[in-house]
């Protein structure tokens, strides 16, 4: 038997797999296809202080080995998450963390506050690196100050743990981390989505509705892995690698880079089952590697 | 109602024409219930520019012979690899995905289903349901020219089959909204599944006539599930996904 | 008849289609493949002052829908180019275009001074972000008073045509492609590759010697969109659009986003004829949509 | 030379064993000249994960009947996929690319001819060119079982054939430089191409006796005629392009 438990900030995953946020909905939407309590841990949909509608349709497009959203935060806000949708999640079996956003600080703040309550949600994963929302989301991700603030406001009224989760859009996307360590975040995710466009060249418009939107998928997965790669190397805090994950090798290669835990998004909407396949990979990569504990191939790229 | 993944077997691929193929899918296992309306998520093997799923409507459940079907139009890389499908290949589904057409209140009900193009997909398979129930349905098909008007035989054995084409190659020219049956009778109900232009003529004109109607949406999908809220649209209760509150909807929750 | 023509800068270029530096050697290598001189414009491989080797094998990753690259440079220096190589590429038959990169500026400057005196080069091409050389290369594109200080000397001594080439490996492009612009730069062109990792799981090693590499490809594309877009509206220059072209619907692409013209690189390994193809079907669709000059699309996106 | 982009048809796909496959392509035109140690980059079609071309040797060219073999050993998804390869199909190739082996200066010449695993493939070619010019050629041919030895019967018509297996399942039990041959005999000249650690032991031996020798390199390739400059290796005039500079080199050029 091999360890797959991870330790992940203030807290222990029993395994490395996780959902990405916006692509696992509730989790529930899952339970069909596959026993959900088995995967490490589940990030849910973004949610915002306050209700939100996202963006209009077309939202989606698709692209080379990959996909563009505009989904735009689309949510019903923490208050129904806490009173609708926590009272059912909270019994699935898995860490549940809930992944926030906001347009302002105080919108950070106050989200995290409302779920700072909630006994069975171990964590939360802060997005300040949404594409697909017009004022606040990824700006707060792409300046070490703005970041820090977000962190250090939250830190403030939020006890558990704080994963950050990072924009890929940026120059040097290891002084972001650096800076939102030093702000205490627990764990640092990354990547979210890479700004990107489609155009439909015969009615000369663009595809999506916002005319930019979030790429993802494994065309992402190059650039997923470098930052991954970077920021381990300069950060203390645990990292959880994401961008392209469409099976065990893929996540392996994200461990190796330094991930301690890794989020499975876009692969999802392919396999329905893909967390679990992960999973077994994973145990199967070990096993056939005489590898006893997941923990020793974090970070173990021999360069 | 429960979605599976299943790997199904092609049992026959039938090109109708160079646009349209109809797959018979088939299983050892007996099929999961599924419902008129709903749709499956097929995974494009083998096709090196596609990337997602692609959802694709109900054609037929034929429970007798265990069979499946899916009709699908050659638009892209995607459908193109779905229709060379051969016999003996295997087709990974998600399915049975959204909700279904409900029925209508009333046995007595004189039910009109309008269909346009691949658009008539789900409507064959709605079609025999609510004839197997005893409703009297009539069909009113219609496409840019003969080569898009399908299965008229398959629908004829569930009630009176009246066609348009644009070109006039077959039943009245014109578009279906301006078929003569919808001035000589009084429906209680419509059902349309086909282009959107076509669908929003027909729903102004039960709207306009005080007619029960629902239309089936498409809408572009990453998942076809409820998980990434990227197919959404506009209706009075706010952006509703069209993969699990639709693909059917009443015409009056729509803002379109 | 359709016009194909654009005018890029001080020049005009007989269409769009160019090749991009680095894939398409000195346009020699492509000659039992098609008529060269068809093509639009030839940037050939990136030029040093002295002599370069270039990086170890393993140079080259393939990745999901794209590939790769940690060549590094490798050039015998802007002299041999003079000596050796302009005397048989000058008769190309379409203009040529030298990339230039260099490790400091007073490098840029030496290489762009000896190109001025070449009659028959009637621009250069500035690469101030090739992601695969250790100093220098994509640091000069990652901030603006480097990037502006590189076309600024430059300018000083190269009288032609200078098109500058943009990383996307930054936070804002827009605010590099107008710190450039305010230098006297005569167009932008962009994107370079996307820094990138891969790494082999089995062997729990980076495939490249380099560790990290350029990402090029269709897999960039939806990045290289958006980004030729975001320039497009900024700057008042022609902007050169390339990311992952591959037909003649994703050169359009790139043209309504707001390029002038675009490049086409990592698509000619694939098919050689790839160039002709994408001109071909650039005038097809002029002509299917009864446009009389390819100018008319520039930027014609409609939002 | 000068290089085609050509589309050849699938003659034959003659599967050798489970991990091996050869493919007869041929032509309705002559085929291009092409010489042996030459290979194609090969496009693979219908490979989603695939993105490149693959290069492959040239394996045998049989002018006679307008045929062009390749020797494919299935590795990952692109050669997994062209091993697919029904009759009928067409197969896209840039070729003929690289250098070739150069011949023995004596016609008197001893040569040896060292190939493991799916490395025998140019020598095929080579060993059917040399022996056409009259040359004498003998074949040291090594795998890690019988069923890595390809082609015995093609390779025994143009001269003698040792061979060696790691399990000793056929021939002497060992590697290719410990086969018994190298001993008895002085050869004057020896090619070889295979898993780059037979290679190396072999240009030792070479190295140590003195013997002119040829090896053909691998290496990751996304052009395979010079463009790119991907596919270095080191020799002692600096970084050179296996796609154009070789594949075949001198072993006293290379630095590995
Ligand atoms: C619920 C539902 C049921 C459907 N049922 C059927 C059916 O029974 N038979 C059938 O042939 N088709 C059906 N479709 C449409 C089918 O899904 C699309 O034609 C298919 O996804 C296009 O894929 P492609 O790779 O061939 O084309 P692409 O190359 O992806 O696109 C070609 C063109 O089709 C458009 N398109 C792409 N995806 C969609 C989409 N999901 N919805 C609408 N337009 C799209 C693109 O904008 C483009 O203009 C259905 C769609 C939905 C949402
Ligand atoms: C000049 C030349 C001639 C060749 N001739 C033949 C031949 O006649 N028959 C034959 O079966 N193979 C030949 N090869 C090797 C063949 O090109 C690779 O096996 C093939 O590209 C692997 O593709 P894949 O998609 O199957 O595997 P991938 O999934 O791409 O890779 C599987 C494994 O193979 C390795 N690999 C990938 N590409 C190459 C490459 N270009 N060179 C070396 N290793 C690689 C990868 O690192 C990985 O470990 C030749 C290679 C070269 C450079
Ligand atoms: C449809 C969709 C919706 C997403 N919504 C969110 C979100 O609400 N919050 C967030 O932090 N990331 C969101 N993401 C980003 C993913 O969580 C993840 O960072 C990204 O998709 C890269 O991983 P992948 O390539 O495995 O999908 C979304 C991604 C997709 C595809
Ligand atoms: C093998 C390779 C070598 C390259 N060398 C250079 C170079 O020397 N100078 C440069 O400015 N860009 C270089 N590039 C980047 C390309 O010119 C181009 O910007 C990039 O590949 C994106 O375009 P594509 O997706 O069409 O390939 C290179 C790219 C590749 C793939
Ligand atoms: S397609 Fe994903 S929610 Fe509808
Ligand atoms: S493979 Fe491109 S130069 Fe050799």
């Amino acid at each position: 038997m091999v360890d797959l438990s991870v330790a992940l900030g203030k807290m222990q995953l029993k395994n490395p797999v996780m959902t990405a946020s916006g692509t696992f909905g509730y989790g529930t939407e899952y339970a069909d296809f596959m026993d959900v309590s088995r995967i490490g841990g589940i990030i849910v949909k973004g949610t915002t202080l306050r209700d939100r509608q996202g963006n209009p349709y077309p939202r989606m497009a698709e692209t080379p080995s990959g996909m563009l959203n505009a989904v735009g935060l689309q949510n019903k806000g923490v208050e129904y998450f806490i009173e609708h949708i926590y009272p059912t999640v909270k019994n699935i079996g898995t860490d549940i963390f809930v992944n926030v956003s906001g347009s302002t600080v105080e919108d950070y703040i106050e989200t995290a506050e409302r779920l700072n309550e909630l006994d069975k949600i171990p964590g939360i994963e802060l997005n300040i690196s949404c594409p697909n929302v017009k004022e606040g989301g990824m700006a707060f991700g792409t300046s070490c100050p703005s970041a820090a603030q977000v962190v250090k406001e939250v830190r403030r009224v939020y006890k558990k743990e704080i994963m950050v989760k990072l924009s890929p859009n940026v120059t040097n996307i290891a002084d972001i981390a650096l800076a939102v360590e030093a702000q205490g975040a627990d764990s640092i995710s990354l990547i979210n989505t890479l700004l990107g466009m489609a155009i439909d060249a015969e009615k000369r418009r663009p595809v999506l509705s916002t005319v930019t939107g979030g790429l993802s998928g494994p065309a992402v997965k190059p650039v997923a892995l470098r930052m991954v790669w970077q920021v381990a190397n300069a950060v203390k805090v645990p990292v959880v690698g994401m961008g392209g994950i469409m099976n065990a090798s893929d996540a392996i290669e994200f461990i190796l880079a330094g991930a301690s835990a890794i989020q499975i998004g876009t692969a999802n909407f392919i396999d329905p089952q893909v967390c679990v396949k992960v999973l077994e990979g994973i145990e199967e990569y070990l096993i056939r590697h005489k590898i006893n504990s997941v923990k020793e191939i974090i970070g173990a790229l021999e360069i | 109602m429960k979605k599976f993944i299943l790997n199904l077997v092609v049992k026959e691929n039938i090109t109708l024409n160079t646009q349209y193929s109809l797959i018979i899918l088939t299983s050892a296992d007996p099929l999961p219930p599924m419902l008129p309306g709903q749709f499956a998520e097929v995974r494009v093997d083998n096709a090196p520019n596609t990337f997602l799923r692609r959802p694709i409507s109900i054609n037929f459940v034929d429970t007798t012979k265990n069979e499946l079907w899916l009709l699908i139009q050659k638009v892209g890389e995607g459908t193109k690899k779905l229709c060379e499908a051969k016999s003996g290949e295997t087709m990974n589904l998600v399915v049975p995905l959204g909700n279904s057409f409900s029925l209508p209140e009333n046995i007595e009900s004189e039910v009109l289903l309008v269909g346009g193009g691949v658009g008539i997909a789900p409507l064959l398979f709605w079609g025999a349901y609510l004839f197997e129930r005893g409703y009297k349905c009539s069909f009113l098909l219609g496409g840019r020219s003969v080569e898009n008007l399908l299965q008229l035989d398959d629908f004829a054995k569930y009630g009176k089959v009246y066609t348009t084409t644009e070109d006039g190659s077959h039943g009245e020219k014109g578009f279906v909204t301006q078929h003569s049956v919808l001035n000589g009778h009084n429906f209680d109900a419509i059902y349309s599944c086909g282009p959107t232009p076509m669908m929003k003529a027909v729903a102004a004109y039960a709207s306009r006539k005080n007619i029960f109607c629902e239309v089936s949406l498409e809408n572009t999908m990453a998942c076809g599930f409820g998980a990434c809220l990227c197919c959404v649209t506009d209706t009075t209760e706010g952006h509703q996904c069209v993969c699990t509150e639709g693909p059917v909807f009443n015409i009056l929750k729509l803002k379109w």
